[in-house]
Order: structure tokens, then C-alpha cells, then sequence
């Protein structure tokens, strides 16, 4: 690079200022939006005070993705929206055209790219997901796979609004959950079920002993020594193999293919709308890891998505409706097996219990 | 650059009419060894069922305490090409708008200096460009700042802040959610890229309650839009709603404060009762909009379940007027996020988020140290155990007094 | 601060480091919390040592390292 | 007494066997009944399937009665309902009559004994209390005293049904709440607000000094030793003055008259009816003891009491009023003052946050 | 017996409307001089602001461990006739049913042995004589048994259970109370009169889901009336209501499970839906009636505060067919109770309530202990956080094992 070393060096720059990178129409019409109308699952209008209309087309994207990926998009944007296009918070693409006409065009060249064309009222958004064996040293499951076999599968519900209400469903890999898995309608989550290995040599060298103990949420690692260094033991039998020390220190792996696998939450989301926000709650609790196409995975997820699509109301987002017909129920018509695993026995699990005599018989 | 290995498992995940990770896998391939080998590791993953990374690593550029997270291949030998495979992490503009061109030249940088693959966008928000090596860490910088775009963060640091559409194409937005973000965004780019916290923080700018950045479910501080003043109200709309759906089985029934009546005349709504929750106007958008008196409820605390449980952020500020503020380059806001984070400082631990520090010392305490009143907007309810730390108390004879730790 | 103080914390940063090298990782924050203290008579702010800590990671005399949190390190 | 000492005692005979204590319309019609109709706040009417009525007539009364009291009442039984009666689980009495003529006679009877006719219905109900003063060793405050004067000025709506729906109040003198306090819409609780003194004495030779730490729900108090023998000492910042030592260790009082008094909670409930059973939450956090009639503690629950009647809709229990108009109303309304003692901060504290952004403005 | 010391403040409790306890302790004064000294004694506790009785004591009658409470006064040369002042608790009749000539007897005993000063009646329902001396307890307690009447509980023992009206007089009773109240009240004698546990238990039985014991909030075991089957419905008398209220308002949405729905053609009740919370039947008593199928729900575990919180009961078994079980005295109840204690007995700490030793120990390991499964109906929701201690594993080539602790 030429106007690098030596010089001195420009940092702290920021964030691209967004102003460069707004349409037009939406400059002028900044803050003064008035209402917008759902024209199918791919568009959608904004009308101004001033009148002013701005179109966004929606494409759905795997968000793991290559530069030519990117650059079919700037091609299309340069085509029919001036350039400018945005996107969503779910890791869609959305192209902000501001002549109607343009739509119908801008549609039929996605579709030649075999993009899909949706996500837009209730349905199946793009998966909220993370980076698995792509990228990341803790994945007890990968994320673009179960990500895609899920979406090949639910694909109509992306394309065609279907379902009661939107329905969000995330991925992570691990516990630590880099995706909104807590709080959506449908979640899959990499899990362990067996307890770190104790690397001593590593532990010894590479871990910071006080964060080690201080990592686990049960308490079960505990001081000790090793060849006279300190170190640290384990008390297996409290291990809820949440991988949190392996973060904090290497010489604690524990991935285990055998007994890795994914587990199924339901029912959060994050929207005030009507409710307040809520967590995902156990649904299974395991489900082995079956590459390349995790069909447990995906016959689970389909399974809730079924029974949420015939039995709730309009409006009701996938918590409403199991808070409505009560969780026995759901466990019912899905046929899911409650074990003591779903009662929460943590730390605040027990403001999770039934303390009424409100029971469906 | 053809293929280097059979990824016959791999090969399976290009079937199906979502796009294919695989396929954007293989079409970076071609324009980088690196990626090729990357195919090779993943294959193995699938067939071994576990990952291939090994834990963490120090790589950074000059100065910066983040913005990179180091990845070394356990398989180095079988895999060259991944043996650093490091990811950029960079600030995306407020509400994730580009231009072609700028784009392009992002596209640029990932295909000539790392494996051509990328995250549009990554989960707290920035862009990614994976596979780079450390030898191409500086370059890559260099280079993005020279068209204006920086590091994000990562480590114990702050994390670019992100926000939703907001008023850009959103009728819905209360405050202007991309200008706020973007005006902290630049001023905390310190706390970004030094990492000097005890542990990461987050903040995500959503412009009224449906919260379509996740807010409160995924940053340490969640600032989430809200009025002050009754719900704009087009009753003849309302009465065209009326011809298509039962409204009251489909929004007045919903509304969780019970707050509105409909009936012949019109459609009534008790505004001191309403709680901004969104549902009334999200089902009859062009019948109603929220008030013009915007601002946002400032909440605090929520993240992802390590060490002790997931989280929702909290209420802490009911109301914020954010438009008052801007005037002013958002001092109060500025001010206020410092306080906090001198309180984290202060008294949290190695690895602890402001939430779980709130939790351990007491609210109260964190109230009376960054220099709030106790609200009851911040809880659901009021106690229900009885073991309270009363702290005023008489002394024989004296009259109202302090307790030594008051 | 004088440019006398200045040298002197920035020797301390970087002896601290050292010293505990293998034994314990500094946080950023550490390091400010042991400096006030260090420094505690001659009037050395939070902002200085953390300025300090800038123009050492600047010049490459101190680096970033990242296990679960970041810390400062020598360079390898 | 005759047939007592030398022979061979009876015991464990248990309660007296109910069926010789039922009116025979009720032996009759047991487990038929079809309805009730309300036929005034102090008498109804129950109908059997069998077409047979039972007419039952409530009668207000203050618990801690004289045997004068009660042969009243039996003398009352005795000439209008064959000498059956019964006591309700709120401590009211009830004369179980099958003729419907002798209801006026009988209430004309209870008035001249000067006894409140009422309690039936939308009603304040006569309110659970405890021993106080008059006989217990822990009282923060007095029972019956506070009790007789909230009812003395709650008269009006134990006579009447004025109210939305029916109100409970309950007191209890401490935190051992001998009373459904912690779940009722209105309740009054004894309450210090110093640490135990440590009679240092006592305790080494009167209390067993594990049980005395494991008492204490704040882990304030600490193993020590005094003259040699195992003793407690206190932490007294982490003190919630519960006085659960004093309970099992005598030689940690803890009254003291400058700083006991009461504090009020509001919106508990234990039916299941609608919403589920739920705590009573802390309205005021501190009134004094001002005996002997009580004024501010009457004025607060007054205050309630106005503001719910005002406020609530038809069938509104008073936490679910509240809950609907949102406690910063109620807080409002009432003009009590919001403090940090409110923030709950106990165990399962957490769980009581505002954890949404729907906030009324 | 005149008064034996000027009571100005305690004379202010005798104005008002209320019956007044003041004017009842002077009528008892008059047959009793102790009471005299109780009145002199409380109006120094009213002036100065605080109790006077000593802490506890022990006292009772022979054989039994429990059923009095000892007190005596920390003044007891200035008032010798409270020096001791004990409680004799005894055993309520089920549904608190009287003849009055057993009535007669109970005042009797008091006014010649005690203070002839009564609760009725104490808060977990046992009728109290105030104000008995050591020397009288045996003859008080040969005088009650006499005609059918034992003590109460108190210390670690067994409480006596209570029940509401029920069957007796409740058109919403599902199961009958007082039968089962008086059967295992009778069963457990020895528990309740030998204190054997780690502390309390109480039972109390509600014949619906009104809960007029307030079981639910006081019981560490609560018996709540339920039914199986469809509510009966009177369509006619559905349609009288009407008239006189709305019930939409009042009734259909307040529903808490939204199950029915009342149009022209009557009210419509999803019954596999409805939570049996009793109130469309509170509100309609003449045209709704449970179904016939009655039963209870068994919940565990409520108490007071001390010293982990208050606690209200969880739900334990959803249905339990007492008038099945009533075949068989009850038989299987007595086993699962025993079950319970059992639990409690090897694994409770002294002054631990079973609520708090099930949460200590995990309800799934306390389930598994006393052989139940566990149901949905146990939880308001499935767990929220991911840190789940699975048992089941998979070892190396050997398909699914168990976990050593498994
Ligand atoms: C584009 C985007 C904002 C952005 O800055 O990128 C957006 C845009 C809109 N959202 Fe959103 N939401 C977006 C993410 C979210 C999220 C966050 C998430 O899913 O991670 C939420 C919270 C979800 C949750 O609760 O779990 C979200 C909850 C909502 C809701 C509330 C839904 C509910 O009833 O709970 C509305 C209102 C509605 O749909 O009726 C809403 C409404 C809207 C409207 C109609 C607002 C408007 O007037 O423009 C926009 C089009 C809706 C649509 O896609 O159906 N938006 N919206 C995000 C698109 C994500 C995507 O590509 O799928
Ligand atoms: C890249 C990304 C996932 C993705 O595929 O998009 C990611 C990836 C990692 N996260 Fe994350 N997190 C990412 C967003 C999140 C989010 C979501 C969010 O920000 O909205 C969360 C949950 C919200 C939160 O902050 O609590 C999240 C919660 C975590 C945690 C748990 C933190 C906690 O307090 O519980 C860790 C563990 C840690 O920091 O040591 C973590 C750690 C990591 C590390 C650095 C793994 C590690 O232990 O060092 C991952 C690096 C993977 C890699 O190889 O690149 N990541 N991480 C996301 C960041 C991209 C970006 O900058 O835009
Ligand atoms: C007599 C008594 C039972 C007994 O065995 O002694 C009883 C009797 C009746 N109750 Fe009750 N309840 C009795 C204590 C309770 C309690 C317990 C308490 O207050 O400590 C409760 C729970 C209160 C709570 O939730 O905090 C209770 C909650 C109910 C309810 C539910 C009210 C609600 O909507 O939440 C009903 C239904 C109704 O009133 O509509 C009810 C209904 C009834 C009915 C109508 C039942 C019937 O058909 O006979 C009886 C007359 C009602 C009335 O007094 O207005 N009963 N009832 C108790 C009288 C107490 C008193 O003297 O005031
Ligand atoms: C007499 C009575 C209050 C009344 O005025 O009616 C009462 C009085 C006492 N209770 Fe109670 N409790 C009485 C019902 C209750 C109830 C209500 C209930 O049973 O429905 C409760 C709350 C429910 C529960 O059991 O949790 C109750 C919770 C306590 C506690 C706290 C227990 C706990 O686990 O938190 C204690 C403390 C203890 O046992 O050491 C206690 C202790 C006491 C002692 C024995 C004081 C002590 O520390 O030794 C009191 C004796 C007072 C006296 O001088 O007579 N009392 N106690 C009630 C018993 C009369 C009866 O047998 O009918
Ligand atoms: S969820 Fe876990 S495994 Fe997946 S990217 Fe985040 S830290 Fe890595
Ligand atoms: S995996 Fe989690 S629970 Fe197990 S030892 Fe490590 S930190 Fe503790
Ligand atoms: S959060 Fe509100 S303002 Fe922002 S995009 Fe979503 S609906 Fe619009
Ligand atoms: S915004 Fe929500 S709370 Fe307010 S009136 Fe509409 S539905 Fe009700
Ligand atoms: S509440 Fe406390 S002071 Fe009152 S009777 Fe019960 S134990 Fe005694
Ligand atoms: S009064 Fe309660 S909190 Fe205070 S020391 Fe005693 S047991 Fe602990
Ligand atoms: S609990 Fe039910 S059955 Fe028992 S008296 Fe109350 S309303 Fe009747
Ligand atoms: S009993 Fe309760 S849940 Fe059942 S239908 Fe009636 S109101 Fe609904």
C-alpha cells in the first residue's frame, strides 16, 4: 500500500458516513414517512407526506457469501436503483427503487440469479444464524448447514405468507449464542453433553486460573494443583457442559462428536407489540448432529411450524399461541417428550413453576 | 481455480432452492486458493462432526486492541490455505445502506487480500471479511480507512453500535435511530478500538417498540423508540379497517393495557393508559400513527446466557428525548453511558457485562450511583418478599437519622 | 503531567507487564487501576494512563492480546 | 378432674367428627347443592338439586372473643337454627337457618347484640389477622388493635357492597406472616428496622449457634466465639431485620419501639379465578406505630381502598386494577412514594424487572 | 370484677362500630383475673410501643410434643396473672361446624381453667383458649378429649389440616373436603401431636379453584377442587344473565385461556382448553356448574417468608381422583404423603418447609424420588436458559449409555 508506513498512520475513522449512502427519494422524505402497504412477500411501499413513494424489493440472502455475490447485487442496484441498496437486520437485501416500473424487471433478473424473492410479512424470515465449522473454534454444530437444510425446507414459507404471524427462527452454535436464540419463535442451539477434557499442561500455561473458575455457572471447576503449579479440578457430576471454560482457556476442549448435537427452543421474541418480550423455552432437548442435512433438525422445526400454522390465530406469533392453548398441549400435538430436563433448575427457575391450580385437564 | 478436494457432503448442501452457502463457498474459491482449502476443512468437519479450529489466537492491527478474531487451522499441514484464516470485523453505516460503488470496493479488498468470502452482516452488525491472513491484517486496514471505513470491535471492548431503518424508510421510527447511532458510533471509537472494559458492550438503536434490531433481547444497551403524546388517529381509516377485519378481536382485544374502545363512533384510546406497544398501529398502519412527541426508553443489561442466564434488558430511562438531545451532539446521552460504564469500571469484574453487575451489587445502589430516582416504570411489580434493607431509621431521642452506610 | 512523568509511567507500564509475564494477564483496566496507585502522589489521571497505554500499543512497544478478554502483552 | 390421673390417659382422638355437627338440611342436600343466590352482603341462600334451601346468615366478629361472646352466639343458634353455626375461614360466623322467616327475627337479634351483619359478597371481608401484643413475643406491632381500627372506618364496606370486587385485607405483626399477607389485596405487616441486639450471654448458653446462622436469609450472621464458647457476631449492613434469629435465638432481640411499625402491600390474591394466585406487592414501605387507633395506617389503607373503588372496573380484584392501569399510576394515584426499597432485591428479585420497553408515558 | 387498671388507650379500641377486642378481653376480664393483668400488661405495650412476652418456653401436656404454645410475660411481678399465659390449640371440626352445645362445653373449659379468652379461630384454624397456666394444661386437655376433642399442632409436627365448606354447602365443591380433611386429620394424629419433622406441615383442602382455605398461599399441601369433564351449561339461564350484564365484558374475556365465546346461539365452551380457573361459574352461578367428574389438583410447597421468600404451591399431580381413592380410605393419598415426608425426612435440613428443600435439591431429582413424571402442567413454561445437566450420553462405539450418576 502506498500512503501507509512510515506516515502516520489514520485511525478511528468510523463507520462510513450513511449519509453518502441514502437514495434520493429517501433524503428528501427522511423522518416523514407516513404509512407503508405490504404489496407481496418481496415488496413493499413507503408513501411520504410529501407523496413520495419509495419500493423496496426483498431478497433473500445466505449471508455467508462471496465477492460475486456482492458484486451481482451492485450490478443490479447500479441497473434499477441508482446504486443504493441496504440490508436488513435479518441479512436480507433490499433494493430501494423509487419507480414502480423497475420492480417487475428487477424481480426477473433475481429470479435468473435464483434468488429468492420474500421475507416480507408472515413469514418464515431468513435465519439469524453464525459461523459453526466455517469459522469458530467452539461450534458444537455447523450453522450454514442446519441454516440451509432449514430454508430449502421452509423455503415456501419465505416466498408465500402463510403462516398466523411472522415467525423468527435463529441459530447458534454454542451456548454463547451469537444469534437472538433466547428470544425467538423457533431456535436451534449447538449443545455438549459431556464435560470438558483438563488438559493440565495446557491449563497450567495458557489459562488465567481465577477467570477458569470464575467461567462456570454451575461452580463446578475448582482450584488445584498440577506438577506444583496451580490449576484447576472438576466436579463432573455439576457440569452443565456449557463450554463457557474452554472460552476463557484452551487447555479445556470440549467438543465430542459423539455427543454433540443441537437442541430445539420455541416461543420468544423480542417485539412489545401486544406481549412483552419473551425468552425461547426447551422444546427438545436433544437431537444428535446428522449432517450434511440434519433432517431431525429440520423434521422437528417442521413439526412446530405445522402445528403452529393450523392451530393459532391470526396475529398470534408462535408464544401466543402455546401461551393460549397451554405448553401441555404442545407437547401433545407435537409429540415432544416433557422431561425433567425442560423444568428450569437454575437460577431463577423457579419463578417458571406453576403456582396455580390453572391446569387444563 | 478448480476443485482441490471432493466435498461430497458439502456437495449435498448445494441441492435445494435456498442459495447455497456451499456454492458461495466454491464460487470464492475461484477467486482464492484459500477458500479451496477451506472446502477441504469443512468437508472433513461434516464427516468428522466437529470443528477444525484451533482456540483463539493473537493477531491484531497496530494499535488497535480489536476489530480482528484470530483463527489458526488444527489441521495446518492437510490445510494450508487455512492455516491463518482470521476475520476483519468492520463498522457498517447506520442502518446497513451502501452505494454500489462503496461495496464494490469492499468486494475488492476481500477477493486481492483474503478468501473472497464475506458476512453481509455479521451478528452484532458489521461487515466481515474472512480468511485473512496476518501478514494482509495492516493492508486490509489501511485500505478501508482510506474510503472511510474502520475496524469494529471485539475483545473487551465496545461493539459498532447498530440501529434499525429508522426514519430512512420507516413511518414507524420516533427518533432518528441512524443519526444517533452514527454521531456515538464516531464518538466512542476509542472505546472500540481499545479494548479497556471488562468485558464487551453493546448498543443497538430500534426506532418505536417492535424493536427490529433485537435490541432487548441482544445489546447491553437497548434504546428503543416511544412518544409522549396520544396516538394520531385517521378515524375514517379506521372505519375502512373496520370493513375487513373485527377489530375487536384483532386489535382492541389485543392491546395489553386495555386501553381502547371501538364502537360506532370511532375508535377511543385512553393514551395515559397506552404503553406505546405498537400492536394497534403495526395491524392498521395507514389508520394509525404514534404521537409526535418522540423519544426512546433507554433499558439496560440483556445478553446471551453465560455466566448466569440469558437476559432482557431493562427499563432505566422511560423517557429520553433524543431530538432535545441532538441538538446538543447528544451530551446527555454521551454523559449518561459514561457514568455507567464508570460504574462497570468501578465495580465490575474480569468477563462481567453491566447486567450481571446491576444484579449482583442491587439495582438500587446502581441507581443512586449514576444519579437516578427509583421508578416504578423500571419493574414489573413492586416486591413481593418482605426483606428490606431499610437504611433511614430513628436514633433514641434524635429524630430521623442515617444508617452509618446511608 | 509533565513529559518527565510521561517516560516514567510508560517504563512502569511496560516493567509491569513484564514482571508478571506467564504468571498474569493485564487488562487494560488493571493496568490503569496499579498506575493511579503507582502514581498516586504525582497526580496521574485514569486518562493519562490510558493515553499512556495508547502511545505504547501505537509504537508497537505493548500489543493487544485476546483470551475471553483482552489484556496487554509484549510483543512476540 | 374425676377420671384423669393413674388410669390409662386417651389420646390422638382428633377433631370432633363433622357429621354431628350439621344441620340436617345439610346432611340432607350434602353435595347437591345447585346454586346460591346472594340474597344481601349478610344472607344467602343455597338451592339443592332436591329443590331444599339453606338460608346462611354472616355475622362480623373479632376473633379474639370472650366465652360470653361465643355463649351469645349458641344462645342465638339455639333459638333460630337449632343450635348449628359455623365460623368461616376469614373468622365470621355463620347461622345455617332452614326457615326463611326466622332471618329477620335473627338479624334483629344480632343488631340489638350490637354484631355487624355483612361480609357477603363485593365486600371488605373481615380481616385475617394475628396475636400482636396481646400475645406474642416477636409482634412488631399490635394486631388487634390495628385491625379493629381499620374496620371501625371500613364499616361502611363490610355492611355494604360497595366495591368492584372483594377486598382482603390481612395483618400480621411479623415476618412470619401467621396470615395470608402475602397474598392479599390489602396488607398491613409488622416490621423492624434495626438489627438484633446480640446478648452475647444468651446466646453462648440459649441458642444453638448453627440453626442461628442458617436463620438468616441474608447470611448476615457469622460464627464467633465469646468467653471462649461458640457465638454468633453480625454483619449489620447486610441486615433485612426479619428477626428470624430472635425466632430460634433468644438472645438476639430485636424490637425496638423508636423504629418497629408497619408497611402496606397491595394486590395479592389466592383464588385462581381469571388470573393466576399472586403476591402482595410493597405499596409503603414505612408507617410508625401510632397506637391506639392507628391513623396513618388507616389513612393508607383508605387511600387504597378510594382509589380502587374509583378506578377499577366491575369484577377487578385490586392487583388486577392495578395491573392494568400499571403501578406507576397506582403510584400516582395514591401518592406513594416509589423507592428503592420497592426494587425487589431479594432471591428471586430479578425476576420482577421491567423487562420490555412497554412503558406507559 | 372491677377494673383493675386505668386503660386509656386501650379504652379509645372500644368506640366504633366493630366489635371491639378490648371490650371482649373486659368481659372476659370478668370471670377471669388473669385477664385483668393482660388488659394492664397491653395498655403498657401501647404506651410504650411494644411487646411484653418473654421469648417462648416449654410447655405442654404429656406424651404430646406439641399444642401449646408457651408464653409468659417479661413483667410478671407487676402483672402476676399473665406470668404464664399459654395457648392451647384444638383440633377445628372439619368445615368449622358446631352444635352449640359443644360450644358450651370449649367456653366452659376456658372460663373455669383459663383466661376465658378464645380465638376462633386461629389462623390455621384451630380453635385457641388464651391464657392457660402449666397446671391447668392436663386437666384442659382430659376435659376436651372427654367429648371428642385433641390438640392442635405446633413445633415440628403436623399442623392441623383445614377445608372449606365444601360439599356441605358449595355448589362448586368438586371433590369432598371436609371428609378427606377429617380422614387424614384423623390418620395423622401422631404426626401432629409428636413432632417428628424438620419442621411444619399443613395441609388445607378447597373444593375449587376459588380456594377459600387460601390453600394455596398457606399449605405446604394444597387440595384444590377440579373437574375433567365439560362445565354444564344452562343455555336458558346463559341467556337470563345476558340481559342483565354484558358478558362479553365480563365474562368471555376475562376468560384467561380465551376458550369461549357467547353469540346468538348460546355459549360455546372449548372445554379441553379451559383451565377450570371457576370464574365464568363465579360470575354465573345459575347457569354454570363444574362438570361432574370432579377431583383435585395437588400442589405443593407455599409458606411464609422466612427464609428464602414467600412461596405460593406448585402443581404436583393435576388430577387426583379423590372420590376414587375415598373408596379405599384414601389409601393412596396416605401413601404418597408418606412418600413426601419420607423425602423431607432423609433429605430436609432442621427448620427447612418441603417447598424449600424441593428447590434446593431440584424438582426433577424430587419427582424421581417420590416417583412421579414430570408433566407440563408443573411449569408456567419450559425452561428458559440452556444450561441443562443432561444425564444420557453416548460412549465411544457402544450406542446410548448412562451417566455414572444416572
Ligand atoms: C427491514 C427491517 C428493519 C431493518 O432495519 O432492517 C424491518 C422492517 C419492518 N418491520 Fe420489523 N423489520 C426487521 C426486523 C425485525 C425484527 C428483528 C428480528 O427479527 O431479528 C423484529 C423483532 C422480531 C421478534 O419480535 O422476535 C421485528 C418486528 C416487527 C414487528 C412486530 C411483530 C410482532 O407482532 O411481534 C412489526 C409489526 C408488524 O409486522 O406488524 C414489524 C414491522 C416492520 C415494518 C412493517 C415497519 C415499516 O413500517 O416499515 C417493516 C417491514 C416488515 C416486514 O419485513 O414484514 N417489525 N422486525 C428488519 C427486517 C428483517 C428481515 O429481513 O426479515
Ligand atoms: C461473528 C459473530 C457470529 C456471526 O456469525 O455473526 C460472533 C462470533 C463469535 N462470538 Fe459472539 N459473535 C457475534 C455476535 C454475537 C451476539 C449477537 C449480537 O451481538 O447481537 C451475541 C449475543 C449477545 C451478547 O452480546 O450477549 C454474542 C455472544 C457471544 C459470547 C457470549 C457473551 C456473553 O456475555 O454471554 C461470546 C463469548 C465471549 O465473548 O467470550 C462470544 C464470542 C464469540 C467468538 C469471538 C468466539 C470466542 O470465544 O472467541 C466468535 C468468533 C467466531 C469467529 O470465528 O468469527 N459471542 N456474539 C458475531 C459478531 C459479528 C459482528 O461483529 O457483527
Ligand atoms: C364462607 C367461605 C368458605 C368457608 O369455608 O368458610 C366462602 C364462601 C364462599 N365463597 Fe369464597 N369463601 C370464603 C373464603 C374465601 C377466600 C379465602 C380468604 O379470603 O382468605 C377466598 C380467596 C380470596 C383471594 O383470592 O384472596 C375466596 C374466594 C372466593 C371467590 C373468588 C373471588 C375472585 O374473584 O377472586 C369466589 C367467587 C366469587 O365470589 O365470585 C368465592 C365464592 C364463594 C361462595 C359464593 C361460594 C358458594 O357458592 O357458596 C361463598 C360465599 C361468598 C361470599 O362470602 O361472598 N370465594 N373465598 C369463606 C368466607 C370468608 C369470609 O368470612 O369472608
Ligand atoms: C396463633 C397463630 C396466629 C394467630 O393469631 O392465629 C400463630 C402464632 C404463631 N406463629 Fe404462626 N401462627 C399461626 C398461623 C400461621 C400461619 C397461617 C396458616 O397456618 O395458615 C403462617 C403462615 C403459613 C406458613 O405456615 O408458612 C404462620 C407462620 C409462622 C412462622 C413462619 C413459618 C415459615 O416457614 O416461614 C413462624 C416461625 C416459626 O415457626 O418458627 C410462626 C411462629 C408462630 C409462633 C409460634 C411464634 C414463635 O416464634 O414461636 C406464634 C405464637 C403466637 C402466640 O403467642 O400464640 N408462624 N403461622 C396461628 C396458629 C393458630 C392455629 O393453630 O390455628
Ligand atoms: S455461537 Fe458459539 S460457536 Fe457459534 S460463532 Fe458464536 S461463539 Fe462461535
Ligand atoms: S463446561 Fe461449563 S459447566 Fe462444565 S465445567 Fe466448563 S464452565 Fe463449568
Ligand atoms: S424498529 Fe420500529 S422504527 Fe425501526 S424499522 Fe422496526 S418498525 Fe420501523
Ligand atoms: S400501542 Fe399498544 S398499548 Fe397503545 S393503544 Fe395500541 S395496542 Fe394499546
Ligand atoms: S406474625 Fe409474628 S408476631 Fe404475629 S403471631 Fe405470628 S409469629 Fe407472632
Ligand atoms: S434479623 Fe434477620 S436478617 Fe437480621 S441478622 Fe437476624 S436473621 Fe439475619
Ligand atoms: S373453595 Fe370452592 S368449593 Fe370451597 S367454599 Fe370456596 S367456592 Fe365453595
Ligand atoms: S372456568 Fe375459567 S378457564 Fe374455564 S371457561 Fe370458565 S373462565 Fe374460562
Amino acid at each position: 500500500m502506498p500512503d501507509v508506513s512510515g506516515t502516520k498512520r489514520i485511525t478511528d475513522v468510523g463507520p462510513h458516513d450513511y449519509h453518502d449512502f441514502l437514495h434520493p427519494v429517501i433524503k428528501n422524505n427522511y423522518g416523514k414517512w407516513k404509512y407503508h402497504e405490504i404489496l407481496s412477500t418481496a415488496h413493499m411501499v413507503h408513501v411520504s407526506e410529501t407523496g413520495d413513494k419509495i419500493y423496496s424489493v426483498r431478497v433473500g440472502s445466505p449471508r455467508l457469501v462471496s465477492g460475486s455475490f456482492i458484486k451481482d447485487l451492485c450490478d443490479l442496484a447500479d441497473k434499477y436503483s441508482e446504486g443504493y441498496l441496504r440490508f436488513t437486520t435479518r441479512n436480507n437485501v433490499e433494493f430501494l427503487l423509487d419507480k414502480e416500473d423497475n420492480i417487475e424487471p428487477l424481480m426477473n433478473d433475481i429470479k435468473k440469479l435464483n434468488l429468492p424473492l420474500g421475507g416480507i410479512g408472515n413469514v418464515v424470515a431468513n435465519i439469524v444464524h453464525t459461523q459453526g465449522w466455517i469459522h469458530c473454534h467452539t461450534a458444537a454444530s455447523d450453522a450454514s448447514g442446519v441454516t440451509k437444510s432449514l430454508m430449502d425446507d421452509l423455503y415456501e414459507y419465505y416466498i408465500d405468507a402463510k403462516l398466523p404471524a411472522k415467525v423468527r427462527i435463529a441459530f447458534a452454535c454454542c451456548l454463547n449464542m451469537c444469534g437472538a436464540v433466547h428470544c425467538s419463535d423457533i431456535a436451534v442451539l449447538g449443545i455438549h453433553r459431556r464435560p470438558p477434557k483438563l488438559l493440565s499442561d495446557k491449563i497450567i500455561n495458557l489459562c488465567e486460573i481465577p477467570s477458569t473458575i470464575a467461567s462456570c455457572p454451575t461452580n463446578a471447576i475448582r482450584p488445584d494443583t498440577y506438577n506444583g503449579k496451580p490449576s484447576v479440578k472438576l466436579i463432573e457430576e455439576a457440569c452443565v457442559f456449557c463450554g463457557n471454560c474452554f472460552t476463557v482457556c484452551p487447555g479445556m476442549p470440549i467438543s465430542d462428536p459423539l455427543n454433540d448435537g443441537v437442541s430445539i427452543w420455541v416461543g420468544g421474541k423480542v417485539s412489545n407489540a401486544r406481549t412483552k418480550p419473551s425468552f425461547s423455552k426447551l422444546a427438545v432437548s436433544y437431537l444428535e448432529n446428522d449432517p450434511p442435512r440434519w433432517p431431525k433438525v429440520v423434521e422437528a422445526v417442521k413439526t412446530i411450524l405445522d402445528a403452529y400454522k393450523n392451530g393459532a390465530e391470526k396475529g398470534e406469533r408462535v408464544g401466543e399461541w402455546i401461551e393460549r392453548i397451554g405448553w401441555p398441549k404442545f407437547f401433545k400435538i407435537t409429540g415432544f417428550k416433557f422431561t425433567k430436563y425442560h423444568i428450569d433448575d437454575f437460577r431463577l427457575g423457579e419463578a417458571t413453576m406453576n403456582y396455580s391450580a390453572q391446569v387444563r385437564q | 481455480m478448480g476443485k482441490k478436494y471432493e466435498t461430497p457432503l458439502l456437495d449435498e448442501l448445494k441441492k435445494g432452492k435456498w442459495p447455497s452457502f456451499v456454492a458461495e463457498m466454491e464460487r470464492a474459491a475461484e477467486t482464492s486458493e484459500m477458500t479451496g482449502d477451506l472446502l477441504g476443512q469443512v468437508e472433513q468437519s461434516y464427516k468428522e462432526k466437529m470443528g477444525h479450529w484451533k482456540h483463539g489466537g493473537m493477531v491484531g492491527v497496530k494499535g488497535y486492541g480489536s476489530g480482528i478474531v484470530g483463527r489458526f487451522s488444527d489441521l495446518p499441514e492437510k490445510y494450508p490455505g487455512v492455516k491463518e484464516f482470521h476475520t476483519v470485523r468492520i463498522n457498517q453505516p447506520s442502518g446497513f445502506f451502501y452505494k454500489s460503488d462503496s461495496l464494490r470496493k469492499i468486494v475488492d479488498i476481500g477477493e486481492k487480500h483474503a478468501s473472497s468470502l464475506f458476512n453481509f452482516h455479521g451478528s452484532t452488525g458489521d461487515i466481515q471479511i474472512l480468511g485473512v491472513k496476518t501478514s494482509e491484517l495492516e493492508t486490509i486496514f489501511q485500505q478501508l480507512v482510506s474510503f472511510g471505513f474502520d475496524l469494529g470491535g471485539s475483545g473487551s471492548a465496545l461493539r459498532t453500535p447498530s440501529c434499525c431503518v429508522g426514519m430512512a424508510r420507516c413511518e414507524f421510527a420516533n427518533y432518528d435511530a441512524m443519526h444517533i447511532c452514527y454521531n456515538i458510533t464516531q464518538a466512542f471509537q476509542d472505546e472500540m478500538h481499545r479494548p479497556i472494559f471488562n468485558y464487551k458492550f453493546k448498543f443497538k438503536f430500534s426506532g418505536c417498540g417492535n424493536d427490529c434490531t433485537a435490541s432487548i433481547a441482544r445489546a447491553d444497551m437497548s434504546i428503543i423508540g416511544t412518544w409522549k403524546d396520544n396516538i394520531r388517529i385517521d378515524q375514517g381509516m379506521v372505519k375502512e379497517y373496520a370493513k375487513k377485519m373485527n377489530l375487536h378481536k384483532y386489535v382492541t382485544s389485543k392491546c395489553p393495557t386495555k386501553c381502547m374502545n371501538y364502537s360506532d363512533t370511532g375508535l377511543e384510546i385512553d393514551d395515559s393508559n397506552c404503553s406505546k406497544c405498537m400492536h394497534c398501529i403495526n395491524v392498521m398502519p395507514k389508520a394509525l400513527r404514534p404521537g409526535i412527541k418522540g423519544g426512546a426508553t433507554i433499558l439496560l443489561g440483556s445478553k446471551a446466557p453465560m455466566v448466569s442466564g440469558p437476559r432482557l434488558s431493562m427499563v432505566l430511562v422511560p423517557f429520553y428525548d433524543v431530538a432535545e438531545d441532538a441538538k446538543n451532539g447528544y451530551q446527555w446521552f454521551k454523559d449518561f453511558v459514561g457514568k455507567i460504564w464508570e460504574f462497570w469500571d468501578e465495580y465490575g469484574v474480569n468477563r462481567e457485562r453491566i447486567g450481571e453487575l446491576i444484579q449482583r451489587v442491587g439495582i438500587g445502589n446502581f441507581l443512586e450511583a449514576i444519579g437516578l430516582e427509583p421508578l416504578p416504570e423500571m419493574v414489573s411489580s413492586p416486591r413481593g418478599n418482605p426483606f428490606v434493607l431499610y437504611e433511614d431509621y430513628v436514633e433514641a431521642d434524635e429524630g430521623q437519622g442515617e444508617s452509618p452506610q446511608g | 503531567m509533565t513529559d518527565e512523568t510521561k517516560a516514567q509511567l510508560e517504563e512502569a507500564i511496560v516493567n509491569l507487564i513484564r514482571e508478571f509475564v506467564n504468571r498474569k494477564r493485564f487488562k487494560p483496566g488493571d493496568v490503569v487501576k496499579e498506575m493511579e496507585v503507582k502514581f498516586s502522589a504525582s497526580d496521574v489521571t485514569k486518562d493519562d494512563v490510558k493515553s499512556a497505554i495508547r502511545e505504547l500499543t501505537d509504537s508497537g512497544r505493548l500489543i493487544y492480546g485476546y483470551a475471553g478478554g483482552s489484556f496487554l502483552s509484549l510483543p512476540e
